[in-house]
């Protein structure tokens, strides 16, 4: 039944790109790491998302906790309470994080990280050494859980008449405050593609004496720098800090802005191009190197 | 019918392009042919994608809406496709785009762009939802618009080749009983397919309302799986796996599982169940004068075909049928209608549609009861719009 | 499976984005949601409509072509739709935009854009076709792409009120018998339309694929009737007139009657008739390759619904049955293909469309026969490709 | 059966937009004139286009002659040849015409213009007095030699085997170098959008000595100026007359800029702003202006 198309595709070719891995261990590559040697990686390259213990900065994905909250009122679905299996984070962590830089970590790094996260999530001890040999033993709490899908599981009548009490009826409207709907009221000032600026998360206070380029800046900073310099893991200067800026802020600010989109190894640390985030524009970064400059003084 | 200008004479300024007076656009000549090689719209409308930025963390792992509220018909235009990304928008050079497919075959291949244009081709007019649409409103009505409330939702004419088709090039062994699709963006978005869908329906796609897809939908080729949650027509597609099991991946494991009230949880819940919302009149299209109106809206069913909706102005006490307007295909927005008299009165409108199947939509209470309020995906109930005596409609639940 | 690159490493450039080398694309995070609140094609592609400039004195008044050789299914995305103006694109203000309806009706009334988008609506997906398309080729073969050959024809999901709703509200005269359309453009182009077809199937149109008309298609309104020579579908639409007779504007007597070879011409010639094309292969998408090839084309019909079509690979000496694709929806691009082998072999390939009337697209010579060649309009004939050994295609006259 | 919408449109509102002219004379307003009294505002208006005697200057549509020639290899269809009702040409300069002025002539205006295509076409007298009252007078020499459309006019038949004769057969190929084939050919250096700027119009020969600006202006000076400013009509100055340049580009080309963007009354005659195009933008006319200004150096 062969049209005859397409190529065929070498061992080699797929072996680039063959990168899944599978719950009974299809795909796991050699090597292996402890959560002992995942730490100071984890620290490096993921902390200031997920935080130091997994809880998750700002509104990054919390990576632990919340065992036994899965009947809860708001259930905390984590790796160490809701995944199912352990291959999942490996695969995950290889092809998607760090988030600005997937697919940049070797398998060592990987087995280490992995090793790390499961640890914050008490599933394995400190020194257990991950490896292709070892992973079967992994047992994930939550891993019974799951069934496969049961739908149609309501079954509605189509009724006509007096198919509801209108006494027994509460009306109940939105929350105000959160919903977004400035784009419908005329001069409601709110721009039309975004909405919710003023929603939960607060972003750093504004110094009044701002310059244009700088409050330009700030969207940026909340946005992609924040997550590191808002609050100083892996070695960034925080912003506010003046005793970590004012060196810095000598070198002029065609100095700092070139760092920030070249990277550059410091003595506190490593500083990635653009965060990581290399879709940013230039001026994006360069802004946004202003608003940090210009707060931290 | 005189307008007396001689050449050379100053015309006043019009009070008003109405009439009686000729418009200004009418006095002179507009802009020739190819003045736009590639169209746009007038620069008097604004539809647009709208996001909400305190949903996510990150505008590059977020989603837009569609704006149903000013659709027509049931195509929605390929620029206001809704958006989901977990990874931002590869740029994926259509040059060097390869498709390989490889596992539990007989002969793993690699496909150009061109092979899979050269295939038969099929095309079909599909919905995709994303599963999280209308999940803001399990605890209780959030949303005020419609935009909000329903517009992870759209549809499009999609052409591409049948995975089964290329499924016969590799030749799939006995033992292949799922597939993994793999995108090439930054998430390398993952999903396992049931090898009876890529034999049955699923689409390798490399155009969209005509025209090669939007990068915002997987250019040059993405996997679309008619009916199924959005997630698992994996866009940018580079790779197929054909394995014996599926993989638990993240996005089938951490997300777009169902956590049901006794902390167990659904998985591999593909199929998006009929929905239906009025789209006429709504929070963002309230009603200006009394006196005659169409009510409108969208129904669909991942499950198939349309085959009612019923309307109920007085939140579900009693119903009336509603007219299927135009095109009703399987696994399609489709739009229903229905024409009356407001005269002022308040109504709490919900529109309840049921598929080929004979699934009719479930109400609020309904699917609570089974599924509780932290399931996120699948909510799919009746849903009901307030229309004050004002004409002013608001979002509400009823319990 | 490791890309060992540590954090600070420089990445040396790739040789490729192709396997086994992970592209560009999949190690950075791309563009997030609303980048692009209302979208655009992917820089990587270029379809585009094209205008052939020597053909008209002015491109304000003049035509461009769509890229029916790129185009899939039978949606024309609708930046791509051709176009055809007698004074340019009006930028008209849908907020003083007016609709008049007077003459031989009970109450001249003028609608409000608002006015016509609360009235009943109606949806359809329906071509346009210029009735000059192909009128080049009278002739002689002329232009050496589909684009140019047979571009003159898109095709929409449009959306607005039936015209016969519109007709009641003002109460047409028992001796109303035509309709003059105008348009608020720099042409004031006006046809005179029969009154069957104001009460048949005509729309006044304000959606195009699901959101508003495009400017190059009228916006805000355009009238539409169905199957019918484009030019009578009056776009920018500001007035309609009821008459007990038409009124013979330039546009029904010097432009758009079809000279015959007595020197008579017919008048009101509106149908477009049955046509066909074959847009794959065509000479922009020559064959690459031997082997395995899905000849595909696109037929119509202003008479309705296509049946069937036929393909001949020898200039019509011998022909086969093609297979109907997807939709075949009255008054629409219907999309049809054949699936076959090509060994290098010359082909003279043609294709032959048959409507729900029972017509047979007829021959160019049969087309001669009767009409000459200074009749401009409406050539509907069997059109053939010339298929290379090189796998070339031109573009022939069989004679 | 009425839903209630739409507003009633007044008499008034009815009479400003009620332009159409039918053959039965409805529509026609008070008025009149003769082929005398158009000439002259035929000469200033309309002749840059189609000619003096209506022969059409360039590709602008020919307006006079062609009788006898319908059943011709190469027919022209013109007012007097083709067109069957006068109330047309008067319906069609009013609502069309100057094409880049439409709806700018006075009903008297349109009488005698009308009256002058008319006599140019020898349909009548130089001083026959065109009025609602005389408009019924006028025949057109080809008035009944339309009917109304009898297709289908051709049977095909739905045959399968056997359906033409190989040998009979005579491909005919396309004429060269009329077809738009460039977007398909690689670098084949022809813009993707347009074609056959190569094609049968032969545009002003250009000036080796052309500054950059002057030769970004020869498209749009092509297009929209060469009906006038290429054979001098209706007074405007010729492309390459020195003596009726000098003079004017003495004045520097600010100037000249500014009347071609104004308009303006010249001693020998009125030049519209933009030459009618007022849609084109500022930076284009000037374009055009340096392109008009060094060619006649
Ligand atoms: C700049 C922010 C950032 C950094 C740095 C980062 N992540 Fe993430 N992480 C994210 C985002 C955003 C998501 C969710 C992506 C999505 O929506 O698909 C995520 C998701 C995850 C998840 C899945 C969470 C869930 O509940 O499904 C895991 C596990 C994870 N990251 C681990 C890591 C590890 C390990 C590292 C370091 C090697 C890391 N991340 C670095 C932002 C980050
Ligand atoms: C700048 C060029 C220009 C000027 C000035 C101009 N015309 Fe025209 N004329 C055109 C064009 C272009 C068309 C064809 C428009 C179309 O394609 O619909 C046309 C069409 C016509 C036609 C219809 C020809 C046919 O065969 O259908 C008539 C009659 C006519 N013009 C008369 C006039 C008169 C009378 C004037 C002056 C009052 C005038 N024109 C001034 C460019 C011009
Ligand atoms: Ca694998
Ligand atoms: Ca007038
Ligand atoms: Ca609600
Ligand atoms: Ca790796
Ligand atoms: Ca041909
Ligand atoms: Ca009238
Ligand atoms: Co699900
Ligand atoms: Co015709």
């Amino acid at each position: 039944a062969s049209l005859g198309f397409g190529t065929p595709a070498s061992d080699n070719e797929i072996a680039g790109w063959d990168i899944d891995i599978r719950p009974d261990g299809m795909g796991l590559p050699p090597g292996g790491g402890t959560a002992e040697q995942g730490e100071p990686l984890y620290e490096a390259k993921c902390a200031m998302c997920h935080g130091s213990f997994g809880e998750g900065a700002g509104r990054w994905p919390v990576l632990a906790g919340g065992e036994g909250s899965l009947t809860e009122e708001r259930p905390e679905k984590t790796v160490g309470s809701y995944w199912p299996y352990a291959s999942t984070l490996w695969d995950y962590i290889h092809r998607a994080m760090p988030y600005p830089q997937p697919q940049s970590l070797s398998d060592d790094e990987v087995y280490k990280i992995t090793a790390y996260v499961l640890y914050l999530n008490d599933i394995i001890d400190y020194d257990f050494e991950l490896s292709q040999a070892s992973f079967a033993e992994v047992e994930m709490p939550n891993q019974d859980s799951f069934y496969v899908d049961d739908r149609p599981d309501v079954v509605n009548a189509r009724c006509f008449e007096d198919c509801a009490d209108p006494a027994a009826m509460t009306i109940v409207g939105t929350i105000g405050g959160l919903s977004p709907t400035g784009h419908f009221k005329e001069d409601s000032g709110v721009s039309a593609s975004h909405y919710g600026d003023s929603a939960p998360e607060a972003s750093t206070a504004t110094k009044v004496s701002l310059s244009e380029v700088a409050v330009r800046g700030q969207g940026a900073y909340d946005q992609y720098c924040a997550a590191c310099h808002g609050s100083g893991v892996a070695g960034a200067p925080k912003v506010g800090d003046q005793a970590a800026w004012s060196g810095r802020i000598s070198q002029g600010l065609a100095s700092l802005v070139e760092h920030a989109i070249q990277g550059y190894q410091g003595d506190a640390g490593y500083m990635p191009p653009k965060g990581g985030f290399t879709n940013l524009a230039d001026d994006v970064v360069a802004d946004a190197v202003s608003y940090m400059a210009e707060s931290s003084q | 019918v005189a307008t007396a200008a001689a050449a050379g004479a100053v015309t006043p300024a019009l009070a008003s392009n109405k009439a009686p007076n000729l418009p200004e656009w009418t006095k002179t000549l507009g802009r020739g042919v190819v003045a736009r090689p590639y169209g746009r719209p007038s620069d008097f409308t604004d539809l647009q994608r709208r996001t909400v930025p305190w949903l996510t963390a990150s505008p590059e792992s977020s989603i837009s809406f569609s704006p149903l509220q000013d659709l027509k018909g049931i195509i929605t235009p390929s620029g206001l496709h809704f958006e989901r990304y977990h990874g931002g928008i590869p740029e994926v050079n259509p040059d060097e785009y390869q498709l390989m497919i490889h596992g539990l075959v007989e002969r793993p291949l690699i496909f150009t762009l061109d092979d899979l244009m050269r295939m038969p081709s099929v095309t079909e007019i599909r919905f995709i939802e994303c599963p999280a649409n209308g999940g803001m409103e399990w605890k209780g009505a959030q949303m005020e618009a419609l935009q909000f409330t329903h517009g992870m939702v759209s549809c499009s004419e999609w052409t591409g080749v049948r995975l089964s088709t290329l499924l016969a090039e590799v030749g799939v062994k006995a033992e292949g009983k799922w597939i993994l699709a793999e995108g090439s963006d930054a998430a390398g978005m993952s999903r396992s397919i049931p090898i009876d869908k890529a034999l049955d329906d699923a689409l390798i796609c490399y155009a969209q309302n005509g025209e090669p897809l939007r990068p915002e939908q997987g250019f040059p080729v993405r996997l679309m799986n008619p009916g199924w949650e959005g997630n698992t027509s994996v866009k940018w597609l580079r790779r197929l796996e054909v394995g014996d099991q599926p993989w638990y991946h993240r996005e089938e494991t951490s997300k777009y599982t169902d956590l049901m009230p006794d902390g167990r949880s659904r998985k591999f819940s593909f199929v998006q169940e009929t929905n239906s919302v009025v789209t006429n009149p709504c929070p963002e299209n309230p009603i200006q004068q009394k006196g005659f109106i169409e009510i409108e809206g969208l129904a669909w069913s991942g499950r198939g075909t349309i085959k009612a909706v019923d309307l109920s102005f007085d939140g579900g006490v009693t119903w009336q049928k509603a007219e299927v307007k135009g095109l009703a295909l399987p696994k399609a927005l489709t739009r229903f209608g229905f024409k009356t008299q407001w005269n002022g009165e308040p109504w709490l409108i919900q529109s309840r549609a049921i598929d080929e199947t004979g699934y009719v939509q479930p109400t609020l209470a309904q699917l609570r009861g089974e599924r509780g309020t932290n399931t996120i995906y699948h909510k799919n109930s009746i849903h009901t719009w307030n229309v004050h005596a004002s004409g002013e409609v608001t979002n509400v639940q009823i319990t």
